[in-house]
């Protein structure tokens, strides 16, 4: 090696080599990439909400959209806490969700009121992201239908292709409804029946979960066994007494089954993270929606049934532990 | 008969559960949720102690207290008599499970032994004893909604210390820390419980 | 066996970055002036120094001896004076005991060991004697001294040799099973006749062709099997290793030899080999230096003590500034503040990583998603572990099997939030083993 | 002087339900409005008065070893009279709305509470001054509790609409849900005014947890 | 304290006295409170027919009769018929089922309507059912005192109204008919007005016997 | 008349019962309580820090009745509180130096080498990575184990050392055990002055990582009143608590790296204690 050569070698500066544990690359992951990628899977509902409600459903969403982030920044400003958090995209999709779940006829301030339940009642008393143990949309859509049941329970009738819709039409949600006033399976999936934004379109809303299972940001066990459940319930009891109930498809395209399989009880913050904990999840959900529905007095078991198994999260996180690799052997040993 | 056997069972621990929608109880429902163990032994407790006390509260009050009986050619009825009756009875049944179990079964006491005393002050034994007296049940009623309202109490009761357990960890604002954000995940509760309602 | 890739549970997939250097034959480093050789480099006790300062030593001479039977002696890379014995930085970021040589050029062997031609027939406490003086340690990462796994105390059917190098970037086994095929095969023979064993199972990911081709046109030479396996981080860990060999799973705390086992790195076969061939100790390894500030990766022959400031230089230093050097690979390695700190037995690769992958690094809650529960090989639930070392409950992350944690970084990988998993796993492991001596002290 | 002080501390300082927790039961479940709040309180006052009173009497003469059975029977006694008296004299609706929380008086744990804590250590004038003080702070924080939901779910307080024509009632805050929410909500409040006194004043602060400690009735807060 | 020194004696006789007292107390009480108990009892039962029945003298409660599972009182007037009223239990409700009180005229006309039980949602289907005088604070000052009932939009719509023999139920509008309904409790609506025409239509296939009755 | 005879006789009949049951019950199963305990309870500060070395104040309140350890053992309470116990009980009071804790450690960012570290934010984690990033292994890492450890918000973490105000620590030790540089010892509260290094390493390799080692130049030893005030153990200097040096030893000893300094300077400036 000539001297000339020597010296143009350029050597990494000690001072400035970062210290950390291993491992020393990451994959591309982020929470925010991941709240992206769900806020798109939302965007076939959203559109089919606008085509069937239109502007004033934009108008709910964007104020639930603004309104959750507004209030995750003044809460920080308030709680002295790091304020960049609603960059991560989180209080936008709870926005979005909320928006979801509620009637493109809701009053301005039902949305900011929801904003506020959602962000401060269902996450930051809890400590904000991740340790909310009930999903914050949810917690404001069910604080808002016991609140303002009145409210929360008038649907605009579906104007497809009207931008200007607006209160002209009230109409009862197909699960409210008996009887002969049954939409049709048709309506249904493609979403030209009354209700909440994001519980109309079962089409749109297959999309956007299709998606989500296709980049697994969502577990499938969930909205597998939350569907199938829902569907062998109603279905028997549909068959022992036709009268009770719809039969189980009406059940699995009507109401906020899609929206909830697919986007509401998946959320990992409140649900469980074994596979086999969101199975019995699923399940646990899908009962409770079923019963509720059929025998109970609210038209929409879905919201609640989630609430409730996100209260049982942490006892079915504890209790679907699994064994870890190289356990039973243990196990065989100190029992020889 | 069976029908409204299963009304009161899926009323008392659903629908109107006791915590979470009658509001009974609550001093022990914040008082040992802290930590899921604690509360399943309160949990045992509590069933086995309310499916005694309402069997023997009804029995006396449809078999003595709410009887007129003619003495000396006057007409008397004691019903007034059962707030005191139920109360004390109800301590006493306390104080003699206490013995027996310590006697007969000292595992099962050193588990449940902590909280007998702290249910002979809880809302929920004697509400259960006064309630099925408005309601009218029979003897057989009352002890089976006195055990399924204990059901629906321990339900909740591990629902809610699970929950507790996962709140340990997480950062919750200082003010919010301890009871307060207990009431407010009660609150919540409450409203998920309030989904049961007309389902009897 | 179906030729089908071996696999394990679990697992990521992180990009190999192995092109910078794969197809860089190994160079020999030239002689440097002065060598820092590290004393403790071994799991286990540390080996007594035997020289002081001023003495003269010869290549290969021992330099110190082993203090117990999980210990190992340690030679002198060349020939020589010793100027130092003083500390210098470890590659914990500690400063640590070290022996400083100066050469004299002349490179010149002291009495080597006296080569045992006839293996075939040799007496296996003979040739585990041989590893033993050659100071021969694990260079597949952990450094625990290979004798000792050759001395089992349970009864041990299957050998496997570790080829299967899935850390991203390295390429040293691969190069060294491409260029050294024979010794490898060589070596694993040697292993076996110690073991008592006829046979050995050489396991190679898949995406290492020309290894796998290579070593299969030799292998039934020396009784050996060469076994493809699966892609997937961390294949070459060795419980995972012996899963997907075998089907067999190595209790928690347990060890390979549990299930009739032993795992041995590659280029730990090839240095028995020349233990045993050449009776040469274990002075010199193959090191990859790689990452993409580096001018020119490549893989090098290095003697121990050479300092990695040297190493980097040869590859003709850095483009730009790294934020990281590491020794090892960029999953398991171990971060450095220093150039100063010297190659090891068991440094398998010197890696500098660019800004790029460091900086999207701040820690965030956990929100639950599972992905960590989905890429442990160990099966256990990092993301609760993490939680309750955060609020320093340790008995449930000691519940929560931290123990069975192989810190293969899998989980911190995946983590969207990332969240720093197996450093609180590394502490939870830590503070366990401290409340334990505590209790057995009282 | 002093007797001024066992009036007036149930009211702040040691508040029943905000500082001392006891009572939870009633204090959510009949504070849906202001006048079933108030009513619940004073009739609990009824009955920690009278109890304390004859508790402090019999102090001396009831055994160790029986006295909380005695205590009992005393404050049956006494929620017995209060509930025969409502029964005969309220308005009906009252009597109707406070139910069961009447005949549970017995089991509130303030009116033991007091009797373990204060009557059967004190004379009679001073152990009743505690008993409606206490029953006053009871009372007090019962009506504040009541009157804020109602004012919330109907926008009325003690049943007179404050804002004509006002709809947006948030039912909410009537039912179940909004009895714990806003208890934790003003808990809250309290906490944290605590923590900044207690900062300004150099103390320690640790948020409070009912743990049973404040109570005292078992051995349960012991073990 | 050990356990020797445990008197069992004492211990029986102050229990023993002091539940003497008290129940001495209560009893005492129980004897006073006696007569009004009764009276705020029977106020009770009455109170609800009285809103629904013109005034009357007799005890309508002691002159009832079920007839197509409508409970029936008379409410007379110096012997003579005023009026009827009617309660019957709609299962159809929301949540649970609802009871139906309803006057009618001695010709069958409703006079007024009053749900005495229900368990429908607060704040939409109960609101249907209840009549609740909201005082403001307007009223208050201007001195302004409501007697009657107070109103409700729902109930308040079935005075008048009159059911024949025969006659199809009457309908809320979305099922055709022009009974209003509060939007999204068009369930209890239904429910109600159902219970209200089977009140009315019961009374008019049984007019004949509810008013031979008169004696 | 005849009711209020006949509900007296069923309750009086009904209480009698009882009791003979819950008499019995007391005489069966009488078990002896020291309400002492309780009642000491109630007079320590409850804070339960366990400062005086028991699983709590109720504990240790055992403890004293027990006679196994004396009142003043409670490093909260102040005298006045431990003599009122000790009068309680008719035992004395005890008699116990005050402590405070010690940071044997004055490199601050600014006078140390250090590296820039990526992970969690505790020294006991930090110092499982890279030893804690610092070129002197010895010294404060600067993740504040200790300040979040003391219940009492004592420590101050100072642009990356943790600093210990002598007026709030109580001397209760929570700190010691948490650090994993063995940083902090507890030292009689009167002595004002202390060597702020923990190396052991030559001068020479601590002064290439840090500006305020201790050197081991021994100035201080000689401008103490008695060379036995200071120890020297290799190339750190330290005091000798059991025969202290004052405090104006600063000022003579004219410490060229300043590692010699007084404890109230080196904590003065605002402090309203950590929120945690
Ligand atoms: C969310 C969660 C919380 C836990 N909390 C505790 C705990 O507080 N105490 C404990 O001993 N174990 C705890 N564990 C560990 C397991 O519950 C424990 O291993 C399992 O319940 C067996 O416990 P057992 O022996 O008491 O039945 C927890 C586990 C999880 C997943
Ligand atoms: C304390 C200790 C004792 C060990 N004892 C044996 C042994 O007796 N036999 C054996 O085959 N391997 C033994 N090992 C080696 C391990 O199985 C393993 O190969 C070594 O730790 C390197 O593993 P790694 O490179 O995967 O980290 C031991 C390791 C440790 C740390
Ligand atoms: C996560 C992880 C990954 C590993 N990857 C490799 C590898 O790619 N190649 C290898 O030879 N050893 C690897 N090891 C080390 C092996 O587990 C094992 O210790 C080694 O093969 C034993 O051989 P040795 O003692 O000769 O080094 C890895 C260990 C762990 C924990
Ligand atoms: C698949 C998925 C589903 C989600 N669903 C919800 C939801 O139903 N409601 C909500 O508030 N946030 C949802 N989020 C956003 C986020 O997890 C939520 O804000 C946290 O619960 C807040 O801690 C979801 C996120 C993902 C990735
Ligand atoms: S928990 Fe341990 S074994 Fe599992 S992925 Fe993380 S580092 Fe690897
Ligand atoms: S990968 Fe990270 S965010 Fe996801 S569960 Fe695991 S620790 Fe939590
Ligand atoms: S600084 Fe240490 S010794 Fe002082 S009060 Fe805090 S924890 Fe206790
Ligand atoms: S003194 Fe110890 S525990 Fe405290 S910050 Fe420094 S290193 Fe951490
Ligand atoms: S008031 Fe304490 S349990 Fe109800």
């Amino acid at each position: 090696m000539s001297e000339s050569e020597t010296t143009v070698v350029q050597m990494p500066d000690a001072t400035k080599l970062v210290v950390s544990n291993s491992p020393h690359i990451r994959g591309g992951e982020t929470i925010s990439k991941i709240m992206v990628q769900v806020f798109i899977a939302l965007m076939p509902a959203a559109i089919a909400a606008v085509w069937f409600f239109g502007l004033a459903a934009l108008e709910v969403m964007v104020l639930c959209v603004m309104g959750c982030m507004a209030v995750e920044v003044l809460w920080n400003k308030a709680a002295k806490k790091p304020s960049g958090s609603w960059k991560d995209g989180s209080a936008a999709l709870t926005g979005l969700l909320l928006a979801m779940n509620l009637s493109s006829g809701a009053p301005w301030w039902i949305c900011i009121l929801g904003s506020l339940l959602a962000i401060v009642l269902g996450k930051q008393l809890f400590g904000g992201l991740g340790y909310n143990p009930f999903n914050p949309a949810l917690v404001a859509r069910v604080a808002l239908l016991i609140g303002f049941p009145q409210l929360m329970t008038s649907w605009i009738a579906p104007q497809p292709g009207n931008w200007l819709a607006c209160d002209a039409l009230t109409g009862a949600t197909p699960l409210a409804a008996t009887g002969k006033e049954l939409a049709s399976i048709s309506d249904l999936f493609y979403g030209n029946v009354g209700g909440c934004l994001g519980e109309t379109s079962a089409l749109a809303l297959l999309l956007g979960g299709a998606f989500l299972l296709f980049r697994r940001i969502i577990k499938w066990q969930i909205p597998a066994s939350f569907i199938a459940t829902v569907a062998i319930i109603t279905g028997l009891a549909h068959h022992v007494n036709p009268e009770l109930t719809p039969p189980a498809l009406y059940h699995v395209l009507a109401g906020g089954l899609m929206i909830g399989a697919f986007f509401m009880a998946t959320d990992m913050v409140t649900s469980p993270m074994t596979a086999n904990g969101a199975l019995i999840f699923g399940v646990g959900c899908g009962v409770i929606t079923s019963v509720i529905r059929v025998w109970g007095g609210y038209p929409e078991g879905v919201s609640f049934s989630i609430l409730f198994m996100n209260a049982l999260t942490p006892l079915i996180d504890r209790y679907t532990i699994g064994k870890p690799f190289g356990y039973i052997r243990i196990k065989k040993e100190t029992a020889q | 008969m069976t029908s409204n056997l299963l009304a009161i069972t899926v009323g008392a621990i659903l629908v109107n559960n006791f915590v979470l929608s009658k509001i009974l109880g609550i001093c022990p429902f914040l008082g040992v949720s802290k930590k899921l163990s604690t509360a399943l032994g309160m949990s045992g407790a509590v069933i086995f102690v309310m499916a005694l006390s309402s069997m023997v509260t009804a029995f006396i009050y449809n078999y003595v207290l709410s009887q007129s009986f003619t003495i000396g050619g006057v007409v008397i009825k004691l019903a007034f008599l059962k707030i005191l009756v139920f109360i004390v009875v109800i301590a006493a049944l306390v104080q003699v499970v206490e013995i027996i179990l310590q006697k007969f079964s000292p595992p099962l006491y050193q588990a449940l032994g902590i909280f007998l005393p702290l249910i002979t002050t809880n809302c929920a034994v004697l509400g259960a004893a006064e309630l099925s007296v408005k309601a009218g049940y029979s003897v057989i009623e009352s002890t089976i909604f006195g055990t399924c309202s204990a059901i629906g109490f321990a339900l909740a009761l591990i629902l809610f210390s699970s929950l507790r357990e996962r709140l340990d960890l997480a950062k919750v604002p200082a003010p919010f820390q301890g009871t307060a954000i207990a009431l407010i995940t009660a609150g919540i509760l409450a409203m998920v419980f309030m989904g049961f309602s007309g389902l009897v | 066996m179906s030729d089908k890739p071996r696999k394990f549970k679990g697992g990521v997939h992180p990009e190999d970055s192995k092109a910078l250097s794969a197809s860089k034959p190994v160079q020999t480093a030239p002689l440097l002036g002065k060598y820092t050789v590290i004393v403790h480099q071994n799991i286990g006790a540390p080996p007594e120094i035997v020289v002081k300062k001023g003495d003269l030593v010869k290549k290969g001479q021992l330099l110190a001896k082993a203090t117990g039977f999980v210990s190992v002696p340690l030679h002198a890379p060349t020939s020589g004076t010793v100027t130092a014995i003083e500390k210098c930085p470890g590659p914990a970021c500690v400063s640590v005991p070290a022996i400083e040589i100066t050469a004299d050029g002349q490179d010149e062997w002291g009495s080597p060991f006296e080569p045992i031609a006839d293996w075939q027939n040799a007496d296996p406490a003979v040739l585990k004697q041989r590893v033993v003086d050659a100071g021969i340690v694990g260079m597949g990462g952990a450094g625990f001294p290979s004798h000792v796994k050759l001395s089992p105390t349970k009864p041990v059917d299957t050998l496997i040799l570790n080829g299967a190098e899935c850390e991203p970037y390295l390429t040293a086994d691969h190069r060294l099973m491409l260029e050294q095929t024979e010794d490898v095969l060589l070596g694993a023979a040697i292993l076996a006749r110690i073991l008592g064993l006829e046979t050995a199972v050489i396991g190679v990911e898949a995406n290492k062709p020309d290894a796998i081709s290579k070593l299969n046109a030799f292998a039934s030479n020396y009784n050996v099997t060469v076994q493809t396996l699966a892609v997937n981080y961390p294949q070459g860990a060795e419980k995972q290793l012996i899963y997907a060999l075998t089907g067999r799973e190595v209790p928690i705390g347990g060890l390979p030899m549990d299930v009739g086992c032993v795992v041995q790195n590659v280029a730990s076969a090839v240095a028995v080999a020349d233990a045993v061939i050449k009776g040469h100790p274990s002075i010199e390894r193959i090191t990859t230096v790689t990452g993409e500030p580096v001018v020119n990766p490549g893989n090098w022959r290095f003697r121990i003590g050479t300092p990695i400031s040297k190493a980097i230089e040869l590859a003709g230093g850095v483009k730009v500034q790294p934020a990281k050097l590491l020794l090892g690979g960029p999953m398991m390695g171990f971060a450095q503040n220093s150039l100063d700190v010297t190659v090891m037995k068991n440094t398998s690769g010197i890696l500098l990583i660019p800004v790029e992958q460091v900086s999207q690094y701040t820690s965030e809650p956990c929100i639950r998603c599972g992905r960590c529960v989905e890429a442990c090989p160990m099966d256990i639930l990092p993301a609760t572990i993490s939680q309750a070392v955060e609020n320093e409950r340790f008995d449930w992350a000691e519940q929560l099997n931290v123990a069975a944690c192989i810190e293969c970084g899998s989980c911190s990988y995946v983590c969207p939030s990332h969240r720093p998993l197996n450093q609180h796993f590394k502490r939870a492991k830590a503070e366990i083993l401290a409340a334990k001596r505590k209790q057995q002290k009282k | 002087m002093s007797l001024f002080k066992e009036l007036t501390k149930g009211i702040i300082r040691e508040n029943p339900i905000f500082v001392l927790m006891l009572g939870m039961c009633p204090t959510l479940a009949v504070t849906n409005n202001a006048v079933n709040g108030c009513s619940m309180g004073l009739a609990t006052l009824f009955v920690l008065a009278g109890s304390n009173m004859v508790i402090s009497l019999i102090r001396n003469v009831v055994p160790k070893k029986v006295r909380i059975p005695c205590y009992v029977v005393v404050i049956a006694a006494f929620v017995t009279v209060v509930d025969l008296l409502m029964q005969a004299y309220a308005p009906a609706a009252i009597y109707q709305a406070l139910g069961i929380f009447i005949p549970l008086i017995v089991v509130n744990c303030i009116v033991l509470g007091r009797a373990e804590a204060f009557a059967c250590k004190n004379g009679v004038v001073a152990s009743i001054a505690d008993g409606i003080g206490m029953g006053l702070g009871f009372t007090l924080s019962l009506t504040v509790i009541g009157g804020i939901r109602e004012f919330l779910s109907s926008g009325s307080l003690f049943q007179i609409k404050l804002i004509e024509g006002w709809t947006h009632n948030f039912m909410l805050m009537g039912q179940a849900p909004g009895g714990f929410i806003l208890l934790g909500i003003l808990l809250a409040a309290i906490n944290w005014n605590n923590q900044r006194k207690a900062k300004k004043a150099g103390r320690l602060w640790s948020p409070p947890g009912l743990d049973c400690h404040q109570c005292n009735l078992c051995d349960f807060s012991k073990k | 304290m050990s356990s020797e020194n445990v008197k069992i004696t004492p211990l029986v006789l102050s229990t023993g006295l002091i539940s003497c007292l008290a129940t001495a107390l209560m009893a005492w009480v129980f004897v006073i409170t006696e007569a009004p108990i009764a009276a705020a009892q029977q106020q009770k039962n009455t109170a609800a027919l009285s809103q629904v029945l013109p005034s009357f003298d007799n005890q309508p409660t002691e002159e009832s009769v079920t007839l197509n599972g409508v409970t029936f009182y008379t409410a007379r007037k110096g012997g003579k018929i005023t009026g009827f009223a009617g309660e019957t239990i709609s299962t159809k409700g929301y949540a649970g089922s609802i009871s139906v009180l309803s006057g009618l005229k001695p010709d069958g006309t409703v006079t007024t309507v009053l749900v005495t039980k229900q368990s429908e949602t607060p704040g939409l289907g109960a609101v249907v059912a209840e009549r609740v005088r909201e005082k403001t604070i307007s009223d208050i000052l201007s001195g302004k005192k409501e007697t009657g009932l107070p109103p409700n939009r729902i109930l308040d719509q079935f005075n008048g109204m009159k059911a024949e023999v025969g006659q199809t139920p009457w309908a809320v509008k979305k099922d055709g008919g022009n009974l209003d309904a509060i939007t999204g409790a068009t369930i209890t609506s239904r429910a109600v007005g159902g219970a209200v025409f089977t009140i009315a239509e019961a009374f008019a296939q049984n007019k004949a016997q509810l008013l031979k009755e008169t004696k | 008349m005849m009711l209020i005879i006949t509900a007296v006789l069923f309750t009086a009949g009904l209480g009698a019962l009882l009791a003979l049951i819950i008499g019995a019950t007391a005489r069966a199963f009488a078990v002896e309580t020291d309400s002492r305990i309780e009642t000491v309870t109630e007079m320590l500060p409850g804070v339960n820090c366990g400062g005086c070395g028991y699983a709590g104040c109720a504990d240790f309140a055992k403890a004293i009745v027990e006679g196994r350890t004396l009142p003043v053992q409670c490093p909260v309470s102040t005298s006045v509180h431990t003599a009122r116990i000790a009068e309680y009980l008719g035992i004395t009071a005890g008699e116990k130096e005050k402590v405070i804790a010690v940071v044997r450690c004055g490199g601050s960012c600014a006078v140390t080498v250090r590296s820039p570290y990526n992970g969690v934010s505790d020294c006991r984690s930090a110092v499982l990575v890279a030893g804690g990033a610092k070129g002197c292994d010895f010294g404060c890492v600067g993740f504040a184990s200790c300040a979040r450890a003391c219940p009492f918000d004592a420590i101050e973490m100072r642009d990356g050392l943790a600093v210990v105000h002598p007026e709030l620590c109580i001397g209760c030790g929570k700190c010691v055990d948490t650090c994993p540089k063995n940083l902090i010892v507890l030292t009689p509260a009167a002595v004002d002055v202390h060597v702020y290094c923990n190396s052991p390493e030559k001068g020479a390799v601590k002064t290439k990582v840090c500006k305020t080692a201790c050197i081991a130049c021994r100035k201080c030893v000689k401008a103490a009143d008695n060379e036995t005030q200071m120890t020297v153990n290799g190339f750190l200097v330290a005091d000798n608590y059991s025969n202290p040096p004052i405090s104006d030893l600063v000022e003579k000893a004219k410490c060229p790296t300043k590692a010699l300094r007084l404890a109230s300077k080196h904590a003065a400036g605002a402090y309203e204690g950590v929120s945690k």
